[in-house]
């Protein structure tokens, strides 16, 4: 089976998991076993050829746009890392069941253990550096599911935020340093990154490629000062803290340093950072650890105290160091997922972890206190244990570190300090815990623990003995394998062996167990010593760091982002300033070629009641009656300006449209305060009118140079066919339903959507109705004006054939449906002012929405009637005929067009105006409270 | 007069308008004026309430050219007020009782009185709230604003027999 | 065949009218029925135009059978049409989701969003300048009516600010077309394209304030600092289906700079080549920025969710600004994959906010969910593919963005802000997440008494979020696709011109 | 002579609208500004038929006659406004 | 007279701005009023100015340019649907939050998680 | 020059001077009721004035007759009254004060 299978049939096994709800636990469980158990017989299938020095591959070519291909490799140190994932994996998984009480989920705890085992197989197994970060993140995920997984626990999700937040940060690092990386060699996949190694370190980008890296390792493997999200992260049950942090996730942070070992170590600066770095940690976290009273805070620091360890190894020059930061990695795992387990079973019978409560378990659970007795020796560097082992080939090789200069002796002295607490805090599990008088107040009465729950320790512990006692025989290979693979072929000669006779090591080991016993002994004033020192803890630090971003974030926003529409919009008016303003001063001269026409008194006049109009509406804008009067003058100007400059469709557009738009927001005004408080300061007053004049100056400019400069336009093309091509005179109107009909169908849609729209707005709107005007006159008495009501009826027929006769003659002389139907809608809106709405609606029984739906159609299928003789939408007909009697005449697709232009400005006009009429005269009592919308 | 036509003298006026309009007699015009001067009638009707029928279209047109005539006179009398000095001007509010109580005819006297001499129709009492109704018989008056009012008696005396008088002749009310 | 180019805004209008008219105009089952059968048909359409254009390359379609530059002409190309697609691919989504009961909340809910689709979709493919301006506002129109669907008072205000800020930007965008056809004479890009680079002297400061004036009413559409004030207050106070469907309005805005930018403002395109790349660019990593500030300051989901659109448009703007092939392959995907998982989120804060009684979809202690399986996982997933990690789209995403923006070297600035800006809403999203699903007033679920989500909204959100694995697993033809959109995009009319085509 | 006579007729119109634009400013009451800004209206419909006939051509009688209807419309709806509030009621 | 063209256009962008940057809707539905009417003009101007040659085909030589002009109309057509939008979603605001202040107040974000 | 020119020429004067007069009359009258006279009269026989120039002159000058113009005459003769009657209710309702001295002021009712 290719390798791809491995991460496969996990993630299959996963989703098999997940399902398994209604099977039993041991059912569930045993489902659960047979997909890490197949793939670790993948695994095992290609181990031969692994322990002969072969790498297996299996590539399968995916994304060549991104270079990301799904490319497996398996090499000694794959493959050791996959027998400790897949094999503490599956004890795990067997421990699990037995530790998970009955409310809790089974199988959503086996799912998300399994997706996490695929990211840790992924990881491991990678041969190109996307996939790994693909896999690197998802355990990132996986492990944020499974801390957690008591997700009503507020520690379990703080701890799962925080270990997501720290990891996923090193995550991103990661990935930059993996694109830059990439980008150095030309490709992503790992066996052409680690055969560049000197190519790598040479490049200008080594460093930050390196830092980037190490960012991810470190913030995974918990190194200083990122460690503190992995204490945190003991919120989840014990067999996933037992899983990820022996064996798996913190692991894949060292992996990833060994993995590019060979592309990126060797380098002083290598050698520096990680050294240090893990010296650090190790101290840190072995001090630390003496003095938590909980149980699994005790292994988390010690967890970080070794992955410290296994980081200053790597970071030693020696390649025996490498040899033994494997080798350590291998143990580590062994005795710490077997001392979580124990842990658990003591978690799980007694109800507590805190070791002030724990107090001679050795009565209740003599078997698990011998299991965990033994992890803990090994994890103290006792003799006969594999501890021991690599801890004396760890302090074998700080004598050999050069990298402090005159100052390398500190490693050796320091690394034997760390070895002592290390010690102490082993004796401390086993002391404070199996003996040191009686259990006090525990929630439960201990006892021993189940049979087949303790299973996977006797296991590990097994290992644990056997390794110690018989190195050679049993890790061996394994060993060598995976050293190749780091230090790519180079096999160190090294030797594993229970007694190498007196030597510096020993000595060191001798010196850090008699100062372990020392220090363990005089812990109570190491623990009254220990409160006096400000808590320093990573955690608050991250909580308030968050707190203190959020809250800066809410401030930055409501600042910001504060709801004044007067902002949003003179922000808006500002770049349009800058942004249009600058290059006008680039201009050498605004005034463009052409000879300007003269100024003569129409233009004069004309301009000075504009502005006047423009002017007092600006004035007047607070007593917004007159406002409205002022700035009818100009829009009564700019119709005349449009007749003036030879636009009479325009003139006719703008007046019709001005006239209704001035009765809109008449109707608007009643519902509206009269009248505008002052409410801008002056000097925001000051502020909004420099922004307008230099708006005002801007654009005017803009339309001064452009109307004095000559236009090669594309225009000519209209005026000559017009007549010949759209079969009109007026090319204006030409335009509009011929050669740029589709504009003017959009236009008819949006106006049908706008009225629409305001029906939907008003549609039982409870609306404040005054009943007075702004000067506390109530309303006349009369509604409906005598005189008035009789000449509106006399003009409704004039009207109507005024806008007949602008429609028909559109296509040739100014006019057109959409003119047409405005003057249409005036008269009705005529009708309305003189009766009202209800004498309307009583004789007008029109539904608008239909109206404005078939305008819009009738439009629609003119322009789609093309189809039938493979036109193009829209493609206009037209054809003279000779009538009898009534001569030549012109019959053209385009009038069915202006036809529905005409259907749709009538029904769009009349359904705003109904909408609104509805609003007042259905219930007139509401006129006389005032009811101010309150729903 | 039916369904199909309901008024014939609208019809006619606009036909004559749209002819008008298009400055032409052809017949295809003709056609479609009359098309639009049967069903825009057609489609108003609704809107139009019951008035009073013309009953002597004759004296109709008499009225209309001795109101053209006063036009004329009003707005050169008018012009003469208003450059002159204005502090000699005497204006007025005066009420004009009324014999008509149809919406129409009053419509017409108010606008004629408000085309002619110094005179301008401000309101017809008494004022009803809702729609005018043609069954209501209250006396009416007529209030306008006299820019100079010589002697009221004699303008509403004028009022009544010159414009007042034919019109409910000519709407035999 | 060859009209099919134009079915994909006529037929939006059709559905629309069809829906106002009877018998779809009467009954409100009627009208769903039709309405989602009618945005499956203009899907198909789509889909179908999409196969026609991949076959045999860009299509344009002359309306009216009058040529350019002087008739509208669309220009069917490879990314017009995906993103077309998208859009009534969403529209389809939203309407299904929308039949739950939401539509009948309010008038006019289905022929308001086809009305909208005709109004995107015409934006999309249409290869003049006034008649994008005319689109615009009928996607306009109909979104400023959507918005006010099912309106209340918070709404209200929403939607005067965005009406508002939107009527001066129509104002700007015509005083920029005037001072285009002002200065070229001409209303078609490629045209307009084609003079620019022929323009001396004062008339290249006056296409320049044309092109400025373009830009930054895309850009307040596109929601690019500092005109995207508008956009947290009004997508948040949106009906969650319609502000699903808003999606892909700032898309518009992105595609018009992309269409726009690509070839009027074009590297080869004379003396204004490359207009404004700078301040696009700081613009769009101030956007990131400010919309990542936005996620994290979010006190509720929907105003969250509307930040996160912040931050995608910034992200597109930033890689379109590059004008280069790679980062607008990269923006392709980038947009699809947004649009969509965006609008999925919205949807999902919606699901969560109706079963979360008073407290709704506001970051903070509260009843739980109680379908918070079904919901929780699509939540899951969307938040993963928004955040960009594996295994969903998002992380292709951003690798690609990664790597495009690498090869331009442009990574000194861009990197820092986007990792960053990743790992803060990685925080921010996971926060709110973990607060909403997980921190409870009460644990007793069974006792909870919401009404089950409706079927509909299900498969509706399952289907939008289900997009985002999809867009892995075949990345590879997608990617590739995404590729051959951009070098359709980046084939220079001019260098065309010159070479006999590419 | 007809063309300065109408020139001369220009500028009586022009000085009658300012005149309106006069009263429009100054007001006082709000019925006095409606007054002149149908007074203006009407004013304009004479400028543009005399533009018409300056220009000798009828393109203009269209948006005369629209002002004549659009204008009396306007003063109406304004006036209604002031009587009533609610100009549909 | 090109200028004085400009200088009207100019004045009503200037007074439309100025309007548009008030604190009620009224005012602002007035100033975008006001900035349609300048905008249509300077569209309208982007065909420059002629006297006099109306684009109706007569035999004449020479005609204002007609595609502006067209343009215009659109622009006036979809104005006028947009500015009826905004009158009417102003009565509605009015109607929902009490008064036609268009700027959220302090307290108005005190939002409830109730939705109808 | 042509007899015709005479006749538009003294018409178009007419109705000119008749039109500043009904402006001269809104500016220079002391209270709104008396301004009222001008517009509605003066300046609708100068519309008029104007009008018939305009059709005789176009009747001359093209071919056939150019009618239309009355219409207008028509239109502000039906609508100026109508102007003046509503602008006058809004005045009464405004209780705009009227010149001392106008007689008759107590027989406005209130509206
Ligand atoms: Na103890
Ligand atoms: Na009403």
């Amino acid at each position: 089976m290719a390798l791809f299978w491995v991460p496969l049939i996990t993630t299959i096994g996963s989703l098999i998991s997940s399902r398994a709800a209604k099977l039993s636990r041991n059912e569930t469980a045993a489902v659960t076993l047979i997909a890490p158990l197949i793939a670790l017989a993948v695994c095992l299938y290609h181990a031969p050829a692994v322990f002969n020095g072969e790498t297996v591959y299996d590539h399968i070519q995916w994304l060549d746009v991104l270079g990301i291909h799904l490319s497996f490799r398996l090499d000694g140190l794959s493959l050791l890392f996959t027998l400790l994932i897949l094999g503490i994996g599956c004890l795990v998984i067997f421990y699990a069941r037995y530790y998970l009480s009955a409310k809790d989920s089974l199988p959503k705890l086996y799912a998300y253990l399994l997706l996490f085992m695929t990211a840790m197989l992924g990881i491991v197994m990678s041969n190109n550096t996307i996939q790994l970060w693909f896999f690197w993140e998802l355990t990132s995920i996986s492990s944020f599911l499974l801390i957690s997984y008591w997700s009503d626990k507020a520690e379990a999700r703080k701890g799962a935020l925080m270990a997501l937040s720290i990891t996923g940060a090193g995550g991103l690092a990661l990935l930059a340093g993996l694109l830059i990386l990439g980008n150095i060699v030309g490709s992503y996949q790992l066996d052409v990154i680690l055969a560049s190694g000197d190519m790598i370190k040479q490049s200008q980008w080594y460093e930050l490629t390196l830092v980037l890296i190490l960012l991810g390792a470190f913030t995974k493997s918990a190194q200083f000062p990122f460690h503190f999200w992995l204490p945190h992260a003991m919120a989840a049950p014990t067999p996933v803290s037992a899983y990820l942090h022996s064996a798996t996730m913190v692991k894949a942070g060292i992996f990833l340093l060994a993995r590019f070992y060979p592309a990126l170590a060797g380098t002083e600066i290598w050698f520096l950072i990680v050294s240090l770095t893990g010296l650090t940690t190790l101290l840190i976290g072995a001090y630390v650890a003496l003095f938590k009273h909980d149980l699994k805070g005790l292994l988390a620091y010690s967890t970080i105290s070794h992955l410290g360890l296994i980081t200053l190894l790597l970071g030693l020059d020696t390649e025996l160091a490498t040899v033994a930061a494997i080798f350590h990695i291998i143990n580590h795992a062994t005795f710490k997922a077997s001392l979580f387990m124990a842990t658990g079973i003591i978690d799980h019978e007694t109800g507590t972890r805190d070791m002030r409560k724990l107090n001679g378990m050795w009565k209740f659970m003599p078997f698990t206190a011998t299991l965990a007795m033994v992890s803990a020796a090994s994890m103290a560097g006792v003799p006969l244990l594999n501890g021991f082992l690599s801890k004396e080939m760890f302090f074998a090789e700080t004598l050999h570190a050069q990298l402090l200069g005159s100052m390398s002796w500190l490693i050796p002295v320091l690394a034997t300090a760390a070895g002592a607490f290390s010690v102490a805090y082993s004796a401390r599990f086993i002391h404070d815990v199996f003996f040191n008088g009686d259990p006090v107040d525990l929630p439960k009465q201990p006892h021993e623990a189940p049979r087949y729950m303790r299973v996977p320790i006797e296991i590990l512990v097994a290992i644990c003995i056997l390794v110690g006692m018989f190195p050679n025989l049993i890790v061996d290979s394994i060993l060598d394998v995976a050293s190749s693979a780091v230090l790519t072929g180079a096999t160190p000669v090294f030797e594993i062996a229970l007694w190498h006779g007196f030597n510096l090591p020993l000595l060191m080991s001798a010196l850090a167990v008699a100062g372990g016993v020392v220090i363990y002994s005089l812990r109570k004033h190491l623990f009254q010593f220990q409160a006096t020192l400000p808590a320093l803890e990573g955690r608050y630090m991250f909580e308030q760091g968050l707190d203190v971003v959020l809250s800066w974030c809410q401030k930055r926003i409501s600042q910001f982002e504060n709801g004044s529409l007067q902002r949003y919009t003179i922000v808006l008016i500002a770049t349009v300033l800058f942004f249009a303003g600058a290059p006008l001063f680039d201009m050498q001269k605004l005034v463009g070629g052409n000879q300007p026409h003269p100024i003569d008194m129409f233009n004069a006049v004309g301009t000075g009641l504009l502005i006047a109009g423009a002017v007092a509406t600006v004035i007047w804008h607070r007593h917004r009656m007159i406002a409205l009067i002022m700035i009818s003058i100009v829009g009564l100007m700019v119709s005349v300006a449009f007749t003036r400059f030879s636009a009479p469709d325009l003139a006719l557009t703008q007046l019709s449209v001005e006239v209704v738009t001035v009765v809109l927001l008449m109707l608007a005004l009643f519902f509206l305060p009269q009248k505008t408080p002052k409410e801008s300061s002056s000097i925001r007053v000051l502020r909004d009118l420099m922004i307008s004049t230099g708006c005002g100056v801007v654009v005017g400019s803009i339309c001064y140079a452009l109307v004095t400069r000559p236009l090669d336009s594309i225009s000519q093309f209209f005026v000559e066919n017009a007549k010949t091509g759209g079969g009109g005179t007026n090319v204006v109107n030409v335009i509009l339903v011929d050669f740029r009909g589709f504009d003017t169908l959009g236009e008819i849609t949006v106006l049908g959507i706008a009225a629409l729209g305001i029906y939907k707005l008003l549609n039982n709107l409870p609306l404040f109705m005054p009943s007075t005007d702004s000067e506390g006159r109530k309303w006349a008495r009369e509604k409906y004006p005598l005189l008035l009501a009789t000449i509106s009826q006399t003009l409704l027929p004039l009207a109507l054939l005024v806008s007949a006769f602008i429609f028909i003659r559109g296509h040739n002389l100014p006019g057109g449906g959409f003119i047409a139907g405005l003057v249409t809608a005036t008269a009705i809106i005529l009708q309305y002012i003189a009766h009202g709405s209800n004498w309307i609606n009583d004789r007008l029984l029109f539904n608008y929405r239909k109206i404005i739906a078939s305008g819009v159609m009738i439009a629609f299928i003119c322009g789609a009637g093309s189809f039938l003789f493979d036109k193009p939408f829209l493609t206009s007909w037209f054809d003279y005929f000779d009538i009898p009697l009534v001569g030549k005449t012109e019959l053209a697709s385009a009038m069915i067009f202006d036809l529905g232009v005409y259907v749709t400005v009538v029904g769009a006009t009349m359904m705003i105006l109904a909408s609104l009429g509805k609003l007042t005269a259905n219930d007139e009592a509401k006129s006389e409270t005032k009811t101010i919308g309150a729903k | 007069m039916n369904r199909y036509f309901p008024a014939p003298s609208t019809s006619i006026l606009l036909l004559v308008i749209w002819l008008l309009l298009n400055n032409s007699l052809s017949f295809g015009q003709v056609l479609l004026g009359t098309i639009l001067a049967i069903s825009i009638p057609i489609f108003t009707r609704p809107f139009t309430e019951q008035n009073p029928s013309v009953k002597r279209p004759a004296l109709a047109i008499k009225q209309l050219l001795v109101v053209l005539l006063d036009i004329i006179t009003a707005n050169i009398q008018v012009a003469i007020l208003i450059v002159g000095p204005n502090k000699r001007l005497r204006p007025a509010f005066v009420k004009v009782p009324l014999d008509m109580t149809d919406a129409l005819p009053i419509t017409l006297l108010a606008s004629t009185v408000s085309l002619t001499p110094g005179t301008v129709s401000a309101e017809v009492y008494p004022i009803s709230e809702e729609h005018h109704t043609s069954d209501n018989k209250t006396p009416r008056y007529l209030l306008i604003h006299v820019l100079d009012l010589q002697d009221e008696a004699k303008l509403i005396e004028q009022i009544k027999t010159r414009y007042e008088a034919p019109i409910k002749e000519i709407f035999g009310c | 065949m060859q009209h099919i180019v134009v079915f994909p805004i006529l037929f939006p209008l059709f559905s629309a009218l069809l829906l106002l008219l009877p018998p779809c105009g009467k009954s409100v089952k009627a009208r769903r029925f039709a309405s989602v059968g009618l945005a499956a048909i203009s899907l198909i359409i789509n889909i179908c135009l999409l196969s026609h254009v991949l076959d045999i390359g860009t299509l344009t379609y002359a309306i009216g059978n009058w040529q350019a530059p002087f008739g509208i002409v669309l220009h069917a190309d490879l990314l017009a049409v995906t993103l077309t697609c998208l859009a009534s691919f969403l529209s389809l989504c939203c309407i299904v989701y929308s039949c739950a009961g939401d539509d009948a909340k309010g008038s006019f809910f289905h022929p308001l969003v086809h009305f909208l689709l005709m109004g995107v979709c015409g934006a999309f493919l249409t290869g003049d300048l006034f008649n994008l301006f005319v689109f615009f506002e009928v996607l306009l129109i109909a979104s400023y009516s959507l918005l006010m669907h099912a309106a209340d008072k918070h709404n209200t205000r929403g939607a005067l600010h965005y009406v508002i800020l939107n009527l001066v930007g129509s104002a700007i965008f015509l005083i920029a077309l005037g001072t285009m056809y002002g200065v070229l004479g001409s209303l078609n890009i490629q045209d307009v394209a084609a003079r620019i680079s022929q323009l001396t002297n004062d008339d290249v400061s006056l296409a320049k304030i044309g092109g400025s004036l373009l830009l930054i009413v895309f850009a307040l559409k596109a929601a690019l600092l500092p005109l995207h004030m508008w956009l947290p207050n009004t997508y948040s106070n949106a009906m969650p289906v319609v502000a699903a469907l808003f999606a892909i309005m700032t898309k518009v805005g992105v595609y018009s700079i992309i269409r726009v930018y690509n070839s009027i403002f074009s590297p080869g395109s004379g003396p204004l080549g490359a207009m404004g790349q700078d301040v696009l660019w700081f613009a769009a990593l101030a956007t990131i920025v400010v919309g990542t500030i936005g996620v994290l300051a979010s006190k509720d989901l929907r105003k969250l969710v509307a930040n996160l659109i912040v931050v995608s448009a910034g992200t597109l703007i930033a890689l379109v600004s590059l004008q280069q092939m790679q980062a607008t392959a990269a923006a392709i995907y980038y947009l699809i994959h947004s649009t969509l998982v965006c609008a999925a989120l919205f949807l999902c804060v919606d699901l969560i906010a109706s079963q979360r009684g008073k407290v709704a979809d506001r970051i903070t202690t509260g009843r739980p969910v109680k379908q918070g399986l079904l919901i929780g996982v699509v939540f899951f997933a969307a938040a993963l593919a928004v955040i960009g990690m594996p295994p969903l789209s998002g992380f292709v995403g951003k690798i690609w963005i990664l790597k495009a923006t690498y090869q331009q070297g442009d990574y000194a600035l861009f990197w820092p802000i986007y990792l960053v800006a990743s790992l803060l809403i990685l925080v921010g999203v996971t926060r709110a997440g973990s607060i909403v699903f997980w921190q409870n007033t009460s644990k007793d679920i069974d006792k909870i008494d919401v009404k089950p989500i409706h079927k509909f909204k299900v498969w509706a959100v399952y289907i939008l979020a289900g997009v985002s694995p999809f867009m892995v697993i075949f990345a590879k033809p997608i990617t590739d696709f995404c590729l051959q959109a951009a070098m359709q995009i980046h084939q220079n009319p001019a260098v065309t011109q010159l070479t006999g085509g590419l | 002579m007809l063309g300065s006579v109408i020139i001369f007729v220009f500028a009586m119109l022009g000085l009658a609208l300012l005149l309106n634009i006069w009263r429009l400013l100054k007001g006082p009451s709000v019925p006095d500004r409606i007054l002149a800004l149908d007074t203006m209206y009407i004013n304009t419909i004479a400028v543009i038929v005399l533009y018409g006939l300056h220009n000798d051509t009828s393109l203009y009688f269209e948006a005369a006659l629209l002002i004549a209807m659009l204008g009396f419309v306007s003063t109406v709806a304004l006036c209604k406004y002031l009587l009533r509030g609610d100009l549909i009621e | 007279m090109e200028l004085l063209y400009s200088v009207c256009v100019g004045v009503l962008v200037g007074c439309g701005v100025f309007l548009i940057l008030r604190a009620r809707s009224f005012p602002i539905v007035l100033g975008l009023t006001m900035l349609s009417y300048a905008v249509n003009l300077f569209l309208f101007a982007s065909g420059r100015l002629t006297i006099n040659k109306a684009a109706i085909l007569s035999g004449s030589e020479q005609y204002a340019d007609p595609l502006p002009q067209a343009l215009v109309l659109t622009a006036i057509v979809i104005g006028f649907a947009m500015t009826a939008f905004s009158v009417i979603l102003a009565i509605r605001a009015r109607a929902d939050l009490g008064n036609d202040y268009v700027n959220q107040l302090a307290q108005a974000n005190n939002k409830t998680g109730v939705r109808k | 020059m042509m007899i015709y020119e005479w006749l538009v020429s003294i018409l178009l004067l007419l109705g000119g001077t008749l039109i500043l007069i009904g402006s001269i009359g809104l500016v220079k009258m002391p209270d709104f009721f008396m301004r009222l006279h001008g517009p509605t009269k003066a300046t609708t026989l100068g519309m008029a004035c104007l009008l018939i120039a305009a059709m005789i002159y176009f009747s001359v000058t093209t071919a056939g007759y150019s009618l239309k113009e009355i219409l207008i005459s028509i239109f502000l003769l039906i609508t100026a009254p109508i102007s003046g009657y509503i602008l006058i209710k809004s005045a009464i309702h405004h209780k705009l004060a009227a010149k001392e001295g106008t007689q008759g002021i107590d027989r406005i009712e209130k509206d």
